[in-house]
């Protein structure tokens, strides 16, 4: 019966028949409809952020609205080195997330006291401040004008970033996949399980031996590593880096995106950006002019009825089902 | 149930990546006007949007046997948004040219698209000078801001103004006009004794006017984005810098016609250099400000919606030059070098920079049958750029 | 890190406690020594300030004064998981889970970390194999197999609460402290309950926080008396069951004693409900 | 430098005015409405138009700015938010973006997107003088009126709270709504009530600061970060925590670009992570307070 037990226990862990599916899915798609490469770049990049801000606000309990802040040092540092140094892509990557790691581990020490409120607070104000030094650092970020002559080099030395955004596509989705399957893993382990706990119930984690700072302090960190990479995916596929990448709205917009999609549940943030942009992408086509009424619309339907039972619409009318799962 | 919503989702994917697919037939001309039609910049937006509608309403949509189509995008004023759709539009909608662009940052980002592409963009509004060198499929029809200050650095020394402090909204367009306004009026003898800058969400200009009332400078010169203009002038007036005998000087933007009307009396008699005014005394001027204004509900043009019916114009001759042949290049050379008059007045794209060479004129607010507008008073004639001189 | 003066068989030894609130006194100078292998029942009336003092035991609050050392070791000021790490373990008078995992993601949790693998992030959770038995093994022993995949939310009040003390045993004490571990269990899972804590292994020592005198009678071989933030007496039980003063003070509250079951809604799944116990256990306390 | 003062305290009080209802709705329902800003430019709307297409005078629009919003508060609250109270705060967080979207989109597709400009009357627009340059004080008649206004305002809030017996309600059900429906309390009505002065309360702020801060249908979402930070450094468990907070962000801002313009807004924000690591309850909270 042991295997009862841990059967049951790696039950979670263990691959859905629909992961794969999906994931082929994803990537096919440039390739099946090569006109939608770029969006579908776009909301690789954003899933791949909404995901990382799963890790610390869905698994961990910290609630954030200063996450751009390592989206955009991501971004900018990639973009910068790409410019000064070298043009490889990679390598920018990895750069890119290793500073954001270190904003992230040095910030963590904000977040280890107080309400949510208090948190909301002090991670927005770390990203307010990280837009005015962008802003003031001009003769380096360039300033409000964004930062031009970002020239990236072809993928591996050999995929050139085409107009099409083929290149662009699959480069963000596998960055995606890579690093969705270590959160993915990282979740599933003893150590995601002591987050969870800290997040329901930080006495009695404490109360098991759990160090709650220190495991804070790592989450946080490596969600901003992940963001990171987000941040750099998106300078380097757009060659263009400027201020907005640490404004409060991409906070606050990925927050959006992964609580339509669900928190806690790693896919939630993929979901949520694929449904945001598609919806955002649509609508706003339809009406440039008046597209944030009816994503709000959406929002406030989403929440009254709730996730689950809006997808089921012949259960509106019974007794509400209780919330939805954020 | 995340399960089911998250098929749900991919379906809905799925759908929507079949539904938007786009099909260029090849008797059309597309024109891609990207946009922010939603956020802080939205009135630029509207502006251009309907001076473009409006020119196309005038002049048909039928060019050189080509069918005009626009097509309108919403960036939100983010430019990694720009960018995007740009690229979706040349890649997917294949259109034959980039228009619009509200802050320079948009039009930056754009740019190495139009240069891979060789797509012709035409910035209606962003009026950072360095934008045209970003790429030469740049062409510009709204106006730079070094023109606009320079200007008036001529003008301020003549008329006893010299002494001036600057405030100016801390980006590009902003550091432009305090840089050359600068340049220019230590070249006329006159002296710049402070460079303020606000930051553009800063709420509140009380400090900064302040701080301006207790330097006593002749005259404040001003450069914010339109819309912020009218605060500043309330402010200017309610903190006495008037009565302490300091003129409020500076760019168009600050008396906007898109907001003057409403501004009251506190704009009265505040000098401003731009190229465009609603009261422009033209023949053309009239008739573009009252079918506008027809057309739109009341609303009066303002310099943005010029430069969107003058990048308008110049798409649509072009377009009759090159005769819709050869793709973006001949379009471009159609472009270069057009001299024509403007509601604005006199104006052309200079061939070499592919930006806009106009008049420059000097407005103070006066009334007009019961209504506020930038009376002209003085022009500087065929101002070219001062940021490609260097 | 001086040993304490008291015989080496002193495992756990606070001395001199001293607790205010604010104006109140919660904890007045009280000096609390358990012996290895005790089984050590500390009683008092509502408010006498037991689960203060199991606080700042634990380190979920430190003491105005006083001193607590830990075989030998001064841990005064150490973090509560610190001490957790060193052997000390407690259960809470409100249950305090984790709502949203299963009884068995629970443990595994628990026990993983107890086992040193809490920074292991390459490999599932219970791909361990002593993990997996070790679980298995606590769920036979405090009936939570056939539960063992529903969320913690959705369990009726026993079998949270026998979750609440198997967590406590997950960590393996060496010394483990039960505040009121059976309030609100059914009368017939009592017994059981305390007979599978008792029947840990000798060298565990327990101190009990009970109201049900039975029970405590039942199972403790040394008892301390805690009135109004002070120590009233110690002794075997014999001795205190025949002390009158114990009488006099204690056993007009006898009655309570049962019904102190926390109603299962008060079951908050935050870090406050301790600042509640405490504030509640000092604000009683001089009304 | 006296003027200064001045300025920074008109601004705080305006802040004040406009954040102390979302202060209160987040400590007494516990409910995170980021939609607090709609509110204040519905009351900054109502007076525009007013004023704009039926020519009424600036005072009567005042109070006809609170009651819309009120009105439109009570309303909301009864259909829509009181469902939610005890859905997670992610939820309401998701809930009232998605009502500001529609606010901003909904204003902008009726009244359109320019700045609106509201015309005082003349006796608001001069400037009083006192002392000499090195201790000048000069005071915009305008921040006076604001100044006095909210002053009265935050007057009439403490007594409404500490003296009345709607005060004490309230104040129980903050502490603790159980009870508080235990000791006979309707909390339904208190929270309806509150939930409509704070928007009321917010609407006239938007109206009294439609001149300083400006109107455009972004109002919601530009200073949603400003009502945060006042509740955040004020706390939600008084009203004199918001005011204090309020009065030190305008101050503190207003100072900061009169002296160190380079440093732009980087005074504020700092200023508030230092405050909110060192307390992070809120600066002027009572110690165990919410």
């Amino acid at each position: 019966m042991t295997m009862g037990v841990q059967s049951s226990l790696l039950k979670d862990s263990r691959f859905k028949a629909w992961e794969p599916v999906l994931w082929l899915l994803a990537f096919a798609a440039p390739a099946l409809s090569p006109s939608h490469a770029l969006i579908i770049n776009e909301i690789a990049i954003v899933a791949l952020f909404a995901v990382s801000l799963d890790l610390i606000l869905g698994y961990t309990g910290i609630v954030s609205l200063g996450h751009a802040a390592f989206f955009g040092l991501g971004g900018y540092v990639a973009a910068l080195f790409a410019k000064l140094v070298m043009p490889d892509p990679l390598v920018g990557l990895a750069v890119g997330m290793l500073a954001a790691t270190l904003l992230g581990a040095l910030a963590s020490f904000t977040v280890m006291r107080g309400s949510d409120l208090t948190r909301l607070m002090v991670t927005l104000g770390v990203g307010l401040i990280l837009l005015e030094l962008a802003n003031k650092l001009d003769w380096l970020t360039g300033g409000a004008d964004g930062l031009q002559g970002v020239v990236m080099g072809p993928l591996l030395g050999r995929f050139e970033f085409d107009l099409n955004g083929q290149t662009a596509a699959y480069y963000s989705l596998t960055v995606l996949l890579l690093l969705f399957l270590l959160l993915r893993r990282v979740v599933h382990s003893p150590f995601g399980a002591t987050l969870m706990a800290i997040r329901d119930n930080r006495l009695r984690a404490m109360a098991i031996g759990i160090p709650v700072n220190a495991r804070l302090a790592a989450s946080y960190t490596l969600a901003a590593a992940v963001a990171g990479a987000a941040g750099a995916l998106m300078t380097q596929t757009t060659g263009f880096a400027s201020l907005d990448l640490f404004e409060f709205h991409r906070s606050a917009d990925v927050m959006l995106i992964l609580v339509i999609g669900g928190t806690g549940w790693l896919y939630g943030g993929v979901a949520g950006a694929i449904v945001f942009k598609l919806m955002q992408d649509a609508i706003s086509s339809i009406t440039p002019q008046y597209w944030t009424f009816w994503i709000g619309l959406f929002l406030v339907v989403l929440v009254l009825v709730g996730r689950e039972r809006l997808l089921r619409p012949w259960t509106w009318f019974k007794r509400p089902s209780g919330g939805g799962k954020a | 149930m995340q399960k089911r919503f998250f098929l749900q989702a991919v379906a809905l994917a799925a759908v929507s990546l079949t539904v938007t697919g786009a099909m260029a037939q090849d008797n059309t001309f597309k024109i891609g006007l990207i946009l922010p039609m939603t956020g802080q910049q939205a009135t630029t937006g509207r502006q251009i949007e309907a001076a473009a509608r409006l020119y196309m309403a005038q002049h048909g949509d039928t060019v050189a046997g080509k069918k005009i189509q626009l097509i309108v995008k919403d960036d939100t004023s983010l430019p990694d948004a720009t960018r995007r759709l740009a690229q979706e539009l040349v890649v997917n909608d294949k259109v034959n040219v980039l228009a619009g662009f509200g802050i320079t940052p948009s039009a930056m980002a754009t740019a190495p698209i139009a240069t891979q592409s060789k797509t012709p963009m035409v910035v209606m509004a962003a009026a950072t000078s360095s934008i045209t060198q970003a790429s030469p499929y740049v062409v510009r029809t709204s106006f730079t801001l070094p023109q606009a200050s320079v200007a008036l650095a001529d003008w301020a020394p003549k008329n006893g103004i010299k002494k001036v402090v600057t405030l100016v909204s801390d980006y590009g367009p902003g550091l432009d006009a305090e840089k050359y306004f600068k340049e220019r009026l230590t070249f006329n003898g006159g002296q710049v004794t402070e460079s303020l800058r606000v930051p553009l969400r800063g709420p509140d200009f009380a400090p900064f006017l302040q701080k301006v009332r207790d330097a006593k400078p002749d005259a404040l010169f001003v450069f914010v984005p339109s819309g912020a203009g009218a605060a500043v002038m309330k402010q200017f007036a309610e903190r006495g810098l008037d009565k302490a005998g300091i003129k409020l000087i500076g760019t168009g933007d600050v008396t906007d016609d898109d907001q003057l009307a409403d501004m009251g009396d506190v704009a009265l008699g505040v000098v401003t250099s731009h190229h465009y005014s609603a009261a422009h005394p033209s023949a053309l001027n009239k008739k573009f400000v009252e079918e506008f204004t027809k057309a739109n509900k009341g609303l009066r043009p303002n310099f943005m919606a010029v430069g969107g019916y003058d990048g308008m114009r110049v798409i649509y001759e072009a377009l009759k030059i090159s005769k819709g042949q050869g793709g973006g290049d001949a379009l471009l050379a159609g472009m270069k070098g057009q001299i024509f008059e403007s509601p604005r007045g006199k104006m052309f794209i200079d061939a070499q920079t592919r930006d806009v060479v106009q008049d420059i004129y000097l407005r103070k607010v006066e009334k007009k049958d019961g209504q506020l507008y930038n009376v002209e008073f003085d022009v500087i004639k065929d101002v070219k750029d001062p940021g490609k001189a260097k | 890190m001086s040993t304490t003066l008291n015989d080496a068989a002193t495992v756990l030894s606070a001395q001199g406690m001293v607790m205010r609130f604010g104006g109140i006194t919660a904890t007045n100078n009280v000096t609390l020594n358990i012996k290895k292998g005790a089984r050590h029942a500390l009683i008092g009336p509502n408010g006498a300030g037991k689960t203060t003092l199991i606080n700042l035991l634990t380190g979920v609050l430190t003491p105005t004064e006083g001193r607590i050392t830990l075989e030998g070791e001064d841990i005064t000021r150490l973090a509560p998981n610190q001490r957790v790490r060193r052997g000390m373990v407690r259960t809470f008078q409100i249950n305090q889970l984790f709502d949203s995992l299963t009884p068995l993601q629970t443990l595994a949790l628990v026990v993983s970390q107890h086992h040193g693998l809490g920074l292991k992030w390459w490999q599932p959770l219970g791909r361990n194999k002593q993990v997996a038995e070790r679980c298995e093994q606590l769920l036979a022993q405090f009936h939570l197999t056939e539960v063992m995949n529903q969320p913690t939310r959705v369990l009726a009040y026993g079998k949270r609460r026998l979750l609440e003390i198997a967590i406590a045993l997950a960590c393996e004490p060496r010394v483990l402290l039960l505040d009121e571990p059976v309030a609100g269990v059914p009368a017939g899972e009592r017994e059981e309950l305390l007979q599978t804590v008792a029947a840990l292994p000798a060298d565990v020592s327990i101190l009990l926080i009970e109201h049900d005198m039975d029970l405590v009678f039942s199972f403790a071989n040394f008892m301390t008396v805690l009135v109004n933030g002070t120590l009233l007496t110690e002794g075997t039980p014999e001795q205190i069951a025949n002390d009158p003063q114990v009488k006099a003070v204690y056993l007009g509250h006898g009655e309570e004693a049962g019904a102190a079951g926390p109603p299962q809604g008060a079951n908050a799944p935050s870090g406050d409900s301790a600042a509640h116990e405490v504030a509640s256990s000092g604000g009683k306390f001089n009304g | 430098m006296l003027t200064l003062l001045f300025d920074g305290i008109a601004y705080g009080m305006l802040l004040f005015i406009l954040a102390v209802g979302l202060a209160v709705t987040m400590g007494l329902m516990n409910f995170i409405n980021l939609a607090h800003g709609a509110f204040a430019m519905a009351g900054g709307y109502i007076t525009v138009l007013l004023m704009q297409r039926f020519g009424v005078p600036f005072l009567v629009c005042l109070p006809l700015a609170f009651l819309g919003s009120a009105l439109l508060g009570a309303v909301l609250e009864r259909t829509l938010y009181r469902p939610l109270y005890h859905k997670p705060h992610l939820d309401q967080v998701l809930f009232s973006i998605g009502l500001v979207f529609m606010a901003v989109a909904g204003v902008d597709y009726f009244i359109g997107s320019t700045q609106q400009i509201i015309q005082l009357p003349e006796w608001l627009k001069g400037r009083t003088e006192l002392g000499s340059d090195g201790w000048m004080l000069g005071m915009g008649h305008y921040r006076l009126f604001i100044v006095a206004v909210c002053a009265a305002l935050t007057v009439a809030l403490q007594y409404l709270l500490t003296r009345t017996r709607f005060g004490s309600q309230l104040r129980a059900s903050v502490d603790d709504q159980r009870v508080a429906a235990g000791m006979g309390i309707n909390v339904n009505i208190v929270f309806l009530s509150t939930f409509a002065v704070g928007s009321g309360l917010a609407g006239l702020g938007g109206a009294l600061g439609a001149e300083v801060l400006g109107l455009d249908p972004s109002f919601p979402l530009k200073f949603m970060v400003y009502f945060l930070i006042v509740v955040a450094v004020g706390g939600t468990s008084s009203i004199t925590g918001p005011l204090l907070a309020a009065l030190l962000l305008g101050i503190a801002d207003v100072a900061g670009k009169y002296y160190i313009p380079k440093l732009g807004a980087f005074i504020v924000y700092s200023l508030m992570i230092a405050i909110l690591i060192w307390r992070p309850q809120g600066l002027f909270v009572r110690k165990g307070g919410k």
